[in-house]
């Protein structure tokens, strides 16, 4: 009933192209975090589902009914803004009654749905401040609470969180999240930041460049990327890049003089991996020379529950280790590094990655 | 020709008979640039023609001189001028007769009433045609402080020395500022000074038609001397002349500040409200006693109508009212100064206008000197007047360059003047 | 909440009634119901007339009034024309010294003012509305305001300098053919100054303190912060203004002009703009006849002229005055 | 915000001293009555007689110099009631005309995407370079076929068109920095492109309007060339130019014309004064931001 569909989406500015054509199947309930960088044509595309850019080429389906055409309002959808968007003019209750209000609802009905949605999110006793005599949280909190009045199919929210401070994101990604868990609507979610995509999507969209470059839940993403990209953009600290040299016609690999590194992917005629990648916190860490090789510990950032070694053996870009809170090293310490095969993710000179034949299948 | 004087009439006489059922409710608007006058129109000259021409309404809607031109340019080329139209003298209102703003009224009865030298200010230059009624003339000269002259022993100058004299004693006593006249706004040094005092040198009507004939320059002696006399005015003048303008000219004089005022008789009006004091007038002085005086009589105003008005009998009808006597008496006495062209005979009260009008017996009369034919090109001559004259008061020119600086003008567009 | 609640929730949304039909995106007509009514405006009672006026320019007048086609003769006319010539070079000249004055006098002045204004001093909203005031006048005021002032009559500027000891300073400036041109200048100054400093205050107020605290913390003191960090960073306001001033100066100046010396801009034509000798000719002076051809073509190179120097602005300065983001 | 601001700028003006705000002060106070002296000087000659405007124009008006006449002629001689209506007509529709299809205007330009989009932006303010006045036989053979000549709509239209571009290049430059999430938020909650413009983008831009209000004003209340041409009637005489006139009426009676002087600037002071709040609202906002 209120799936959602993208056929061969499109959106061109006269010669400029932002999106080439995505297809995409949300279903009903389902929460879909849109994530990439910046410029990817994320929001470009959250804004052609609200209805708030034209559709250039294919169709955009809301519950089997094509509404490219079709007003934002009556699309059934309701949106959350980066900046808030709060009318700056009327007070709380104003700013949530305003769409029910404007579509001529009645007084009784709106109240209740107003006092309602304030009760959900906290609200109850701002509703006769202005914007500008709250904090960004509880304007934040006001902008989904008119969101939610609406009682629309499908909530949009543009990057909702990225003008809120560090504890405050934190606070209002779990709200997201009951929330969801609580009305059941489908909502669709854009971020530049992966920790948000991974903790609140049931499936992410990573987009680069106006293309769709890999769907599936956390897990899958994370496990197994498709592509070097979206390798590189899921997990954090991010996945560790190497140049190998194959040998054994792409059996195993050796990264410079190490010692050849046994793998567990399928082949695929003509592509041969140039490189690997491992997440930090697959690298294991074992006495100087115990490992592939041996490298010096030059910074050393400790979260308390986890420490990040910033690893020097003689590698071009930064190469980082997730070890444990409390390991005993410091600046200058040589450590010796062992990657374990299963780990580990072969990409071919394209960035395409191999699929893995030996991952523990926890993730389907 | 006495058939046709009837005819004329009989049509003129039928055109007021079926004018006065369609001007039942005519209502006539008047263009003029004498924003001072509108008390005496409204309240004198308005109510006499209304009341013997009844059904008839007129409304008296001037504009700042400043802007009349341009105002009234606009409105006619819009098509939103007044039904009559107060015309300045010769070459700007011929302008829009060519232009067919301004009706051809050579048949209008009335104009019989007026000597030919008044009508030939609103004629073609062959006067088959007028396009305005004359309605009145200004004479230059000059208003004196008779308190401050009798208190100081002086008399009337007849002479230019015996001025200077005048001059001379007045400065020296120091009481006064021996003449109240200014630059700042340039056309007072054109009018008030070079077209009072030049006719006495030019000999008048001669000089301004060997002018305009070609048969004389500016460069000649008659035509420089003038500007030699400004020359020795300026060290009467107020301090700082340079930035007085007209109205502190006006102040001057009538705060009792000033001795002697070069003038025109429009003034009189304005001065007896203003000044506590007795005035005189004398005319221009002559250079050795018992030569003829010339004094400039200038046809200044006339009124005319408007090619495109609604309501032409009743215009007509108000031109002709224009042009009777009851106006001529009416309009000299409401505004003393102007004096009305008219053959008419009418009685002048104001005694300073009086003086002034006695003028015309004693002196011979001649217009100002640019204005008729001689500035109808660019550059302009009467414009250049203006700055020239003012340039020899600030000393910003000689009496010699003055005369220079109009000539070259002239030459460079009027074929009488360029061999 | 309990589960109960949420379920009766979704129950209750999809029981929803069938909703009203659904509005389709209209075309681009609310883009047109918006611009077309300033656009028809504008092009009615602005433009057209205006292209009427310099369309004028490309005929000559005859004497009853008909028009005939003379192409450009009318601007050869007016540049190699002794007599057109003279007036025009002269009250180009004129309007340039005008400009000059004002980029010199008034533009400093504003930001002067304005400096010291964004320094939030007690009484400043005082300070800053008493001064913008003469702006609010109309040149009929201004004008008469200042001829009497400086009128040696009424004698006020002549007690004042005297009050100061400096009597003997007094000259009639607006009658000398010397002085005219700059004290109607420092009249307009006076008149307008209050535009400048309130647009380069304005664009002060922009400026975030952190930015100046950071200069203060880097040892900077007022006068220095003012010169390396305040200045280059409103550069693009001040350019703004000199172009303000730069077509104020050819449009706006008209009217003071006029009003105080006239409209062949008395003495000797020392204050003759290209407005004066505009107006002049479009509409007559007296005995001058208006020549609505020769006068559109006057209005058409004050035109060019103007937009020759937007231009020159516009391809010169703007592109290297740098606009930082704040 | 606000607080954090002059908490800020009153520390350092306590570390700035003594004497430099002395000398702010002073020139600031200079300047300022070089700026209001010729205005207080003609509104305190406005009550003299003639003799005392002239034998001691500095002085205070005292008893043998006091005096109403002025006002007396000027209320007495002109229509100023009518005037003043007119004037206040004119400005304040022509006002509302500019502000509103202005910022139509300008929100289009700002908002949408279009073809032309450029090309009418140069086009609307190319006005601000050429007087209109140049325009005026054209102007007013329009209103002649109109049937306008001699109303005050024909001053609105002009003063319309005239003050058109100005408002829409300020407005256009502040509208373009406005959050487009607002006005999509607008959208989404199912207001039509007209409603959001009245009820979400007009409320915003408020400030704004009031400073391109205070700068269009001038330049109407104080024109004298149009009225002179399209509407000189007694009817429809706006003050400026029944100032104007008065003067040239009354040439040497100096109590009068300071008077009428002083009644010409009085309602521009209140208007400004109406405006002046927002005005600084609208300038702080950036709304004349380069």
């Amino acid at each position: 009933m209120s799936d959602l569909v993208l056929k061969d989406v499109r959106k061109a500015y006269g010669e400029a192209r932002v999106i080439h054509g995505i297809d995409l199947d949300i279903r009903d309930g389902e929460f879909v975090v849109f994530v990439g960088p910046s410029g990817c044509g994320k929001s470009t595309l959250l804004r052609m589902i609200a209805g708030l850019e034209t559709v250039t080429g294919g169709d955009v389906i809301i519950g089997g009914e094509k509404v490219n055409d079709i007003v934002p309002a009556d699309r059934g959808i309701a949106m959350v803004f980066q900046s808030y968007a709060l009318y700056p003019h009327k007070d709380v209750y104003g700013n949530m009654a305003f769409a029910l209000r404007h579509a001529g609802e009645d007084k009784a009905v709106i109240d209740e749905r107003v006092k309602k949605a304030a009760e959900i999110l906290g609200l109850e006793a701002l509703l006769k401040r202005k914007p500008k005599e709250l904090s960004g949280g509880q304007r934040q909190r006001v902008a989904i609470g008119r969101a939610i009045v609406r009682d629309p199919e499908i909530f949009l929210f543009d990057e909702p969180l990225s003008n809120l401070d560090a504890a405050l994101r934190v606070q209002m990604r779990v709200e997201i999240l009951r929330l969801h868990q609580r009305l059941k609507t489908t909502m669709i979610y854009v971020t530049h930041d992966q920790v948000e995509a991974m903790t609140l999507a049931d499936r992410i969209v990573v987009l680069r460049d106006g293309r769709v470059e890999q769907v599936g839940t956390p897990l899958e993403l994370y496990h197994h990327p498709c592509n070097r990209f979206v390798a590189g953009f899921i997990g954090s600290p991010k996945m560790n890049f190497l140049a190998i040299d194959p040998i054994d016609d792409g059996r195993r690999v050796r990264y410079r003089q190490s010692a050849p590194i046994d793998l567990h992917v399928k082949t695929r005629s003509g592509a041969v991996p140039t490189e690997i990648g491992i997440r930090p916190e697959h690298v294991r860490l074992v006495e100087p020379g115990k490992g592939a090789f041996d490298g010096t510990v030059f910074v050393v950032e400790r979260l308390g529950g986890e420490t990040f070694l910033h690893v020097d053996f003689g590698h071009e870009e930064p190469f980082v280790v997730k070890a444990d809170g409390g390991v005993q090293l410091r600046s200058g310490d040589v450590v010796g590094l062992v990657f374990p095969a299963e780990t580990l993710h072969l990409f071919d000179a394209e960035g395409v990655a191999f699929e893995q034949t030996e991952r523990h299948a926890l993730l389907g | 020709m006495k058939h046709m004087m009837k005819m004329t009439t009989a049509t003129v006489a039928l055109c007021f008979a079926s004018g006065g059922v369609l001007a039942q409710d005519a209502t006539l608007t008047i263009e003029s640039w004498r924003a001072e006058d509108q008390a005496i129109w409204d309240d004198v000259l308005i109510p006499a023609f209304e009341a013997s021409h009844p059904g008839i309404q007129v409304d008296f809607a001037p504009t700042a001189p400043t802007e009349y031109n341009a105002a009234l340019n606009a409105r006619l080329d819009g098509g939103t001028a007044g039904d009559l139209i107060v015309c300045r003298p010769f070459d700007g209102s011929l302008a829009l007769y060519q232009r067919g703003h301004l009706a051809d009224i050579s048949d209008l009865d009335g104009l019989d009433n007026f000597p030919d030298f008044a009508k030939a200010a609103w004629q073609t230059d062959d006067a088959s045609a007028s396009f305005c009624v004359p309605m009145a003339s200004v004479i230059h000269g000059f208003i004196y402080n008779a308190d401050a002259f009798a208190e100081l022993g002086i008399e009337e100058p007849g002479t230019v020395e015996e001025f200077f004299a005048v001059l001379d004693t007045i400065q020296q006593d120091g009481t006064y500022t021996p003449l109240a006249i200014g630059s700042a706004d340039q056309w007072e040094a054109a009018t008030m000074a070079y077209t009072n005092i030049g006719p006495t040198y030019w000999n008048g009507e001669e000089g301004r038609q060997a002018l305009i004939d070609g048969s004389a320059k500016f460069t000649d002696p008659q035509y420089v001397r003038p500007f030699e006399v400004m020359e020795r005015w300026a060290d009467y003048m107020g301090r700082a002349f340079q930035a007085q303008g007209y109205t502190d000219s006006q102040n001057l004089f009538t705060l009792g500040r000033a001795a002697i005022y070069p003038t025109g008789s429009w003034e009189i009006g304005g001065f007896n409200d203003q000044a506590f004091f007795e005035m005189g007038a004398f005319p221009p002085p002559v250079e050795a006693e018992g030569d003829t005086c010339y004094i400039s009589d200038h046809t200044d105003i006339g009124i005319g109508m408007n090619t495109a008005t609604d309501n032409p009998e009743a215009a007509r009808a108000f031109l002709e009212w224009i042009a009777s006597a009851e106006f001529a008496q009416l309009y000299t006495n409401a505004l003393p100064g102007f004096f009305s062209l008219s053959n008419a005979q009418f009685e002048v009260e104001d005694p300073l206008a009086q003086e002034m009008i006695s003028w015309r017996e004693e002196c011979e009369s001649t217009i100002r000197v640019a204005h008729q034919i001689l500035s109808r090109g660019e550059p302009n001559t009467w414009n250049n007047m203006w700055t020239v004259s003012a340039n020899v008061f600030n000393d910003a020119a000689t009496p010699a360059e003055a005369a220079a600086a109009l000539q070259q003008g002239l030459e460079a567009w009027y074929e009488p003047q360029q061999n | 909440m309990s589960e109960a609640t949420t379920e009766q929730e979704k129950t209750a949304r999809e029981a929803k009634p069938p909703k009203r039909r659904k509005r389709r995106v209209g075309g681009g007509w609310h883009i047109f119901v918006f611009i077309a009514p300033a656009v028809l405006i504008y092009t009615i009672f602005s433009i057209y007339p205006l292209v009427e006026s310099l369309r004028l320019s490309l005929f000559d007048g005859l004497d009853d009034g008909s028009a005939v086609w003379n192409g450009l003769g009318n601007y050869v006319t007016l540049l190699f024309n002794p007599t057109w010539a003279t007036q025009f070079w002269n009250a180009l000249w004129n309007n340039l010294i005008l400009f000059f004055i004002h980029m010199v006098v008034q533009n400093p002045i504003g930001l002067l003012l304005a400096a010291l204004l964004s320094l939030a001093p007690r009484f400043g909203s005082t300070y800053r509305t008493l001064i913008f005031i003469p702006t609010l006048l109309s040149v009929v005021v201004v004008g008469f305001i200042w001829e009497l002032i400086l009128s040696p009559l009424w004698g006020v500027s002549e007690t004042l300098l005297g009050a100061v000891g400096l009597a003997w300073l007094y000259q009639p400036w607006l009658g000398l053919e010397s002085t005219a041109l700059t004290t109607v200048s420092l009249i307009s100054v006076w008149q307008y100054v209050g535009i400048p400093m309130m647009l380069i205050y304005a664009a002060l107020l922009s400026i975030p303190d952190e930015l100046i605290d950071a200069a203060r913390v880097d040892g900077l003191n007022g006068w220095w912060i003012f010169w390396k960090v305040k200045l280059p960073l409103i550069l693009p306001t001040l350019g703004i203004v000199a172009i303000l001033t730069y077509i104020g100066n050819f449009t706006a100046s008209f009217d003071l002009i006029y009003s105080i010396q006239g409209a062949l801009g008395a003495p000797n034509y020392s204050t003759d703009v290209m407005g004066t000798l505009l107006f002049r000719t479009f509409f007559g002076q007296q005995l001058q006849i208006g020549d609505i051809h020769m006068g559109a073509t006057i209005a058409s190179m004050m035109f060019f002229i103007i937009l020759i120097g937007v231009t020159i602005y516009l391809v010169l300065v703007q592109r290297r005055l740098q606009r930082y983001e704040m | 915000m606000t607080n954090i601001a002059s908490t800020g700028r009153a520390r350092a003006g306590r570390a700035r001293g003594l004497s430099t705000k002395a000398a702010v002060h002073t020139v600031l106070l200079g300047y300022t009555i070089i700026a209001i002296f010729p205005v207080i000087l003609v509104i305190l000659n406005s009550f003299k007689n003639r003799r005392g405007i002239f034998s001691d124009p500095l002085g205070l008006p005292r008893g043998e110099t006091f005096s109403m006449e002025g006002y007396a002629t000027v209320l007495t001689q002109g229509d100023f009631a009518t005037y003043f209506a007119n004037s206040i007509i004119v400005t304040v529709s022509a006002l509302f005309l500019i502000l509103l299809l202005g910022a139509m205007a300008a929100h289009a330009l700002a908002e949408y995407r279009f073809r032309l989009n450029t090309l009418l932006g140069i086009y609307l303010i190319l006005g601000i370079m050429v007087p209109i006045r140049l325009g005026t036989v054209a102007i007013l053979e329009l209103m002649v076929d109109l049937n306008l000549v001699n109303t005050l709509l024909a001053l609105i239209l002009v003063y319309t068109a005239q003050g058109l571009p100005v408002a829409v290049f300020i407005l256009t430059e502040f509208m373009r920095t406005l959050s487009r999430d607002i006005k999509d938020c607008a959208r989404v909650d199912g207001l039509s492109e007209y409603r959001i413009f009245f009820e979400v983008v007009v409320p915003l831009i408020r400030p704004v309007l009031a400073t391109v209000a205070v700068f269009s004003m001038i330049p109407i209340w104080n024109d004298l060339w149009f009225p002179l041409i399209l509407a000189s009637g007694d009817a429809t005489k706006t003050v400026t130019l029944g100032v104007q006139q008065f003067i040239g009426q009354y040439t040497v009676n100096w109590s009068a014309v300071l008077a009428s002087l002083s009644i010409a600037i009085l309602p521009v002071l209140g208007l400004y004064a109406l405006f002046s709040r927002q005005l600084i609202a609208g300038i702080t906002s950036g709304a004349v931001k380069g």
